[in-house]
């Protein structure tokens, strides 16, 4: 095992912290913002993917599918948002678990109708689908390489609507302070629609450019949705950067769990979360 | 009318039957009269979504294909099928079997695919004391630490196919190997009749690597491999599974470098979706679609006819399964309840299968010949026998 | 405050009754089916101390019920021991020390995070189990001899009995109701309604809110265990699936759609939901797509359940004895 | 000379850049009624939170009789003999008169574990509750729905549920908020028959309230302490005219 072989475990780590990161910076933000738990946000991730799979052999391409993806992802988000979750704003977590949990089944249940429960893979474009070689047999798949590039780019955009724009001084003063924000007199029903179909669109494209690497298969909402959990509560509700951090660290331990724990790897990203507990009951960078 | 036909039917069987079966008949009436006059319930409980729908279908399809071949009846009785799909989820199998067998009363119990779903059916058959027959599913204990006088198998044990590949690698001069496969009795079971005969001859596996089924995000383990550099990879992963491992495998640069060896699943049905990056992959199994015999060629046809899609090794399966059912049931007169009788008739049975005669061991699994397959032109050639007459240990069955 | 009320009490009886007498006239698949939801109204009741007495959202309870199952396999599978006077309070063991670790970490958060967090923690012992090829991975462990309640060598109770495994979870059943109806009226009881309606002002009077807390989680993970035993008994098998969030979301559905609070509510929950979907399953493969909308219909037009239901309903027939607290000056 | 019952040395308390209660050094003695005034976000009421152990201070100490309680759990700190009142209604709004008072009386019992006799036959605990239901005067409201009763009344429940638990040391926040005049002499009534044998610390912006009752006054201004005497010592005090009494004068 040389430095190369790390190296590219190091990459492959970071390269799926990116996809977390997308799935729980809306998840964190619909938290802190909004006040409501969706445990439907790992279904977004899923109809990207399946958005994805049907699109790109619709189209025969597959940035065209996700170019058409984007849209009909942010569109399912306003639907969701403005005919289910505007009605659980004033109600207890509770029943924001209980809806969010059923409509994870109706969710499910559509996917099953329109697309049917089979695997299905994507191809990778012929441009991206080479390897660059390192060693003399360690090679990086090119389209890997590819995520990690474009969610680079997408946390920067982030980062900078969240920093420089008004929307984003809105958010920020939004998920430290909500009752704040309702005071201001913004329109809370704007925000959270924006928050929330933002939150939906960024699950669904991280499942859309998930979609040749991962393949596309029912179970992979819960999957991805139980891990950003764990990834939000390590960084604290509410906190974009703690959930990139916390998505590297979970991309990373996940990883190299993997290789070095094969019959603990679940566990890993599990331990990992109730060290940071005991250490910081609110996460790294939750309020107290 | 109805009531005319039964009495008829009735008096019919017990004609033709012994005295000491009239007696019977005299405490169990229904029983037998339903016997004549009642369709013969085949509860068909396997996958019909999810990963492993396409198996099931072509099992139920190849078993209806057999059952027309024999003329729509079993043991003299109609045939009904009750149809459930059992998603591949063990947690329901045993409600799911249960369900079959006390509310729709099935006579006969065919399933399954997945290895953790038959285990529950099979332990539910026991207890409801129905006969059993699995169309796919390898579990070991199925027909080993589990077995029953009441559950057959026309497939396979995982140890079997993993054990006929050992050899393989060996003639090849493969002496290093990592294995991987799902972290699944399927898998880990094929990998470990893989290491008995690998090691046996000589070979050393370096490294195991199990993920979570059905994931089939591999990047990680590529890499550890590229990073291993053994003389061979040896894996098993079937369905759409394969497919992503085959072409992630030529992806990351391996194909070239170091080859891909597998038990026959892992280029079964798959070949036309991955294309150029199967070519060369070498497999054992117990069946190939271009061996040469007479029953093989007339079911390949007829096949395709009925269902325009390849005959493949679970379509084999499900054509015998309702060969040995009607064996076994028109040696009792479609009895199904007939117990010994049964059973033994069908142990004994030489079934004459498109993969060659096999025969039943006493633990009720197929004894059978394995062959080694290599892809050549995106189909499966045989090129050769790898094993003989192949039979499971069956270690720890007592029929009791 | 925990009370039964009359209508309740019509209910339960009714219950108690249909429970009793069934496997005297009914088949053998509902025997099954029933003894199932026995034990589903044990884990709903257990889930119910939480979220409906003592406000505890949790989202993992299903852990419990899986770590109980797996108890259970470990005496019969691997230490091939068959007696269930062992067998069933290690069982229970296992499952509240698992509670009081996972409880201990997460009752010092609240809310979003406490909901959270339960369902981090039963995520890890699912893909714990789900990894060990000792306990039989994603496949689960099936074994052939159940459990019996004998002593010594005498077997009092044979458990692969249909019918006495029947009985055995009815009174199970049973008892699990009137232990919890009389921990309700107890002063601890009373402590952690309290904590539920303003857990501040149980402190400012002098309430420790965390040991009260983490004591409901334990009992509530114990009892879940009960319910565990049954199943990983009435099936002879375990899974990984036992302890995943969905089953922790089903059973908070069943809790949620009986009306929680009430006890008797998550009987009927488990009842109800156990043959709608034994029902609907078998006439749509997209059966599920009822659910999910029926669950949503519960939350927006029944968020107290059919027990609250019941209870407004009874209320309305006796409107001559108008409720106390209308009256007075 | 009586004893001290309370003590507070330099205890801050902020939030943020905000300092709520600044270095704020008092004594309490045992016995007499002392009254904390000051206008609006003086830092009152969280001065009562820090006394009370809802809020760690973050920095200084906090001494009853010998013992340093500086952060300890609310919960401790009642166990203690310090009891509290909320200005905004604290109760059980679902539950009885009587359970509130009773799951007040609750806390006293030793071991909180008791899992299987029914908590309405512990007559001591009943004993007590009673106690604190007729102190408060709510006797006659014994089985009401405390959400059914007026808002006087819920304010009498708070104390009652308060005086359940036996403290030696009471502390009130604004007992009389929001009340009517007849429902204010009630309880200004009641504070003077407490005032017999307890220790009472009260938070209140009714100044004739405070002159009827207190023995001793503390003036808070922007968190820190102006002034501390007896009635008629604050009441000269040029300081506390010009910041608090004068302007509220002239606002009436």
């Amino acid at each position: 095992m040389d430095i190369s072989y790390y190296l590219i475990q190091t990459l492959n780590g970071i390269q799926y912290g990116f996809l977390l990161f997308l799935v729980a910076s809306g998840l964190t933000l619909i938290f802190g913002i909004m006040g409501i738990i969706n445990l439907a946000h790992g279904s977004f991730f899923m109809i990207g993917a399946y958005l994805c799979w049907w699109l790109t052999s619709l189209f025969d391409n597959l940035f065209l599918g996700i170019l058409a993806g984007i849209p009909l992802a942010v569109f399912l988000g306003l639907f969701i948002e403005r005919f289910g979750i505007v009605y659980l704003y004033k109600r207890d977590h509770l029943y924001q678990v209980l809806f969010t949990f059923g409509l994870i089944l109706i969710f499910g249940e559509m996917r099953s109708i329109l697309w049917g429960n089979e695997v299905q893979g994507v191809m990778i474009p012929e441009m991206l689908s080479g390897a660059i070689p390192l060693t003399d047999t360690q090679s990086y798949p090119v389209y890997r390489l590819f995520i990690s590039l474009v969610c680079t780019a997408l946390a920067a955009a982030l980062y900078l609507v969240i920093q420089r724009t008004r929307l984003g001084m809105t958010i920020r003063a939004g998920a430290s302070n909500r009752e704040m924000v309702q005071a201001l007199g913004i329109d809370i029903a704007k925000l959270f629609a924006i928050v929330f179909a933002m939150g939906a669109a960024l699950a669904a494209f991280a499942g859309m450019v998930a979609a040749p690497v991962q393949s596309v298969f029912p179970t992979m909402g819960d999957e991805i949705l139980i891990v950003s959990l764990v990834v939000v509560v390590i960084g604290g509700v509410g906190s974009i950067k703690g959930a990139f951090l916390g998505a590297m660290l979970i991309g990373l331990a996940d990883t190299f769990g993997a290789v070095f724990l094969p019959h603990g790897a679940g566990v890993v990203i599990y331990t990992v979360m109730a060290i940071v507990l005991l250490w910081r009951p609110q996460g790294l960078f939750g309020r107290t | 009318m109805t009531t005319l036909i039964s009495s008829l039917s009735r008096r019919r069987l017990l004609l033709g039957t012994a005295a000491g079966a009239a007696a019977i008949s005299t405490f169990t009436p229904t029983r037998f009269a339903i016997g004549q006059t009642a369709k013969l319930k085949v509860g068909l409980m396997l996958p019909y979504s999810g990963t492993y729908a396409s198996l099931g279908n072509n099992i139920t399809d190849a078993f209806k294909l057999r059952l027309a071949e024999v003329g729509g009846k079993l043991g003299g009785r109609e045939v009904e099928f009750v149809q459930l799909d059992d998603e591949s989820a063990p947690p329901k199998a045993k409600d799911n079997a249960a369900r079959l067998l006390t509310k729709d009363k099935v006579d006969v119990l065919v399933g399954t695919v997945h290895s953790g779903v038959a285990m529950g059916m099979a332990a539910v058959a026991r207890e409801e004391n129905t006969l059993m027959v699995c169309p796919n599913a390898g579990a070991g204990a199925l027909t080993g630490k589990n077995c029953s006088p009441n559950v057959f198998r026309t497939s396979f044990t995982n140890w079997q196919p993993g054990y006929a590949c050992g050899p393989m690698l060996i003639k090849d001069g493969k002496k290093t190997v990592v294995t991987m496969t799902w972290n699944y009795p399927a898998g880990t079971e094929q990998i470990d009749g893989f290491k008995q005969s690998f090691t046996a001859a000589g070979g050393t596996v370096i490294k195991e690597i199990l993920l979570d089924f059905p994931k089939v995000e591999f990047q990680a383990y590529l890499t550890e491999i590229a990073a291993l550099k053994p003389d061979a990879v040896f894996v098993f992963f079937s369905g759409d599974g394969a497919v992503k491992f085959i072409k992630d495998y030529a992806g990351a640069g391996l194909k070239a470098k170091i080859p891909l060896y597998g038990t026959g699943f892992l280029t079964d049905g798959v070949l036309q979706a991955v294309g150029n990056d199967a070519e060369g992959i070498k497999t054992a199994l117990h069946y190939v679609p271009d061996l040469d015999n007479a029953v093989n060629k007339k079911f390949v046809a007829a096949f395709k006819a009925a269902t325009k899609r390849e005959a493949d090794v679970f379509a084999v399966q499900g054509y015998d399964t309702c060969t040995l059912l009607s064996v076994g049931l028109d040696a009792v007169k479609g009895d199904a309840k007939a117990g010994r009788t049964l059973y033994s008739t069908m142990q004994n049975t030489i079934v004459d299968s498109p993969r060659g005669r096999f025969t039943i061991s006493a633990a009720h699994n197929p004894i059978q010949d394995f062959y080694v397959r290599q892809v050549k032109g995106g189909k499966d050639v045989l090129l050769g026998l790898a094993v003989k007459a192949l039979a499971d240990p069956a270690t720890g069955c007592n029929m009791g | 405050m925990y009370a039964i009320s009359r209508s309740s009490l019509i209910v339960l009886i009714l219950l108690g009754l249909g429970f009793g007498i069934y496997p005297l006239v009914g088949d053998s698949y509902y025997i099954r089916l029933l003894t199932k939801i026995m034990a589903l109204g044990i884990f709903a009741m257990s889930l119910d101390l939480l979220i409906g007495f003592t406000g505890l959202i949790s989202l993992g309870h299903a852990a419990f019920f899986g770590v109980s199952a797996y108890t259970v396999v470990w005496f019969v599978v691997k230490m091939e021991i068959l007696n269930a006077f062992l067998i069933f309070p290690a069982a229970l063991a296992v499952a509240g020390l698992c509670a009081l670790v996972i409880g201990w970490l997460s009752i010092r958060t609240a809310g979003i995070y406490f909901i959270m967090i339960t369902l981090a923690f039963a995520q890890m012992l699912h893909a714990f189990f789900k990894d060990q090829h000792y306990w039989g991975g994603t496949d689960g462990i099936n074994f052939n001899d159940k459990p019996m309640l004998m002593v010594g060598d005498t077997v009092l109770f044979d458990l692969s009995n249909k019918i006495n495994l029947y009985y055995l979870t009815f009174s199970l059943m049973v008892a699990a109701f009137i232990f919890l109806a009389v921990l309700l009226r107890s002063p601890f009881g009373r402590a952690i309604q309290g904590v539920k309606v303003n857990e501040g002002r149980m402190r400012a009077m002098g309430y420790n809110i965390n040991h009260l807390k983490l004591m409901s989680f334990v009992i509530a993970g114990c009892l879940a265990g009960a319910a565990g035993f049954i199943e990983a008994t009435r099936t002879s098998f375990v899974n990984p699936e036992y302890l995943s969030w969905h089953a922790s979301g089903n059973v908070m559905v069943m809790v949620i759609l009986g009306g929680m609070g009430s006890l008797y509510g998550s009987l009927l929950g488990a009842l109800a939901l156990t043959l709608l979907g034994d029902n609907i399953s078998s006439l749509w493969d997209h059966w599920l797509l009822i659910m999910g909308g029926f669950v949503i219909a519960v939350v927006m037009f029944m968020p107290d359940g059919i027990s609250g239901s019941i209870e407004s309903l009874s209320r309305r027939f006796r409107k001559a004895s108008p409720p106390r607290e209308e009256t007075g000056p | 000379m009586s004893e001290i019952i309370l003590k507070t040395q330099n205890l801050s308390r902020h939030f943020g850049a905000l300092m709520a209660v600044d270095d704020v050094t008092l004594s309490f003695e045992r016995g007499l009624v002392h009254a904390v005034l000051g206008p609006n976000g003086a830092g009152k009421t969280t001065l009562i939170n820090l006394l009370s152990g809802e809020i760690p201070p973050s920095s200084g100490s906090i001494h009853f009789k010998d013992q340093n309680i500086t952060g300890l759990p609310a919960n401790q700190i009642s166990q203690l003999g310090i009891g509290r009142s909320f200005q905004k209604t604290n109760i059980f709004p679902i539950f009885t008169c009587f359970e509130n008072c009773r799951l007040a009386a609750q806390s006293r019992m030793k071991g909180s574990f008791r899992f299987f006799r029914s908590a309405r036959s512990y007559k001591q605990i009943n004993a007590l509750a009673e106690k604190g239901l007729e102190m408060c005067g709510l006797a006659n409201r014994r089985d009401t729905i405390a959400q059914a009763m007026s808002y006087g009344e819920q304010r009498q429940l708070e104390i009652g549920m308060m005086l359940s638990t036996e403290p030696e040391l009471l502390l009130l926040d604004e007992p009389l908020a929001g009340m009517g005049a007849e429902e204010s002499l009630k309880v200004i009534e009641l504070l003077k028959r407490l005032a017999k044998d307890h220790t009472l610390i009260l938070i209140e912006h009714d100044m004739d309230a405070v002159f009827a009752v207190a023995d001793r006054l503390a003036v808070m201004v922007n968190g820190r302490l102006l002034e501390t005497g007896t009635v008629g010592e604050v009441r000269a005090s040029k300081a506390v005219q010009e910041a608090y009494l004068g302007s509220d004068e002239e606002g009436h």
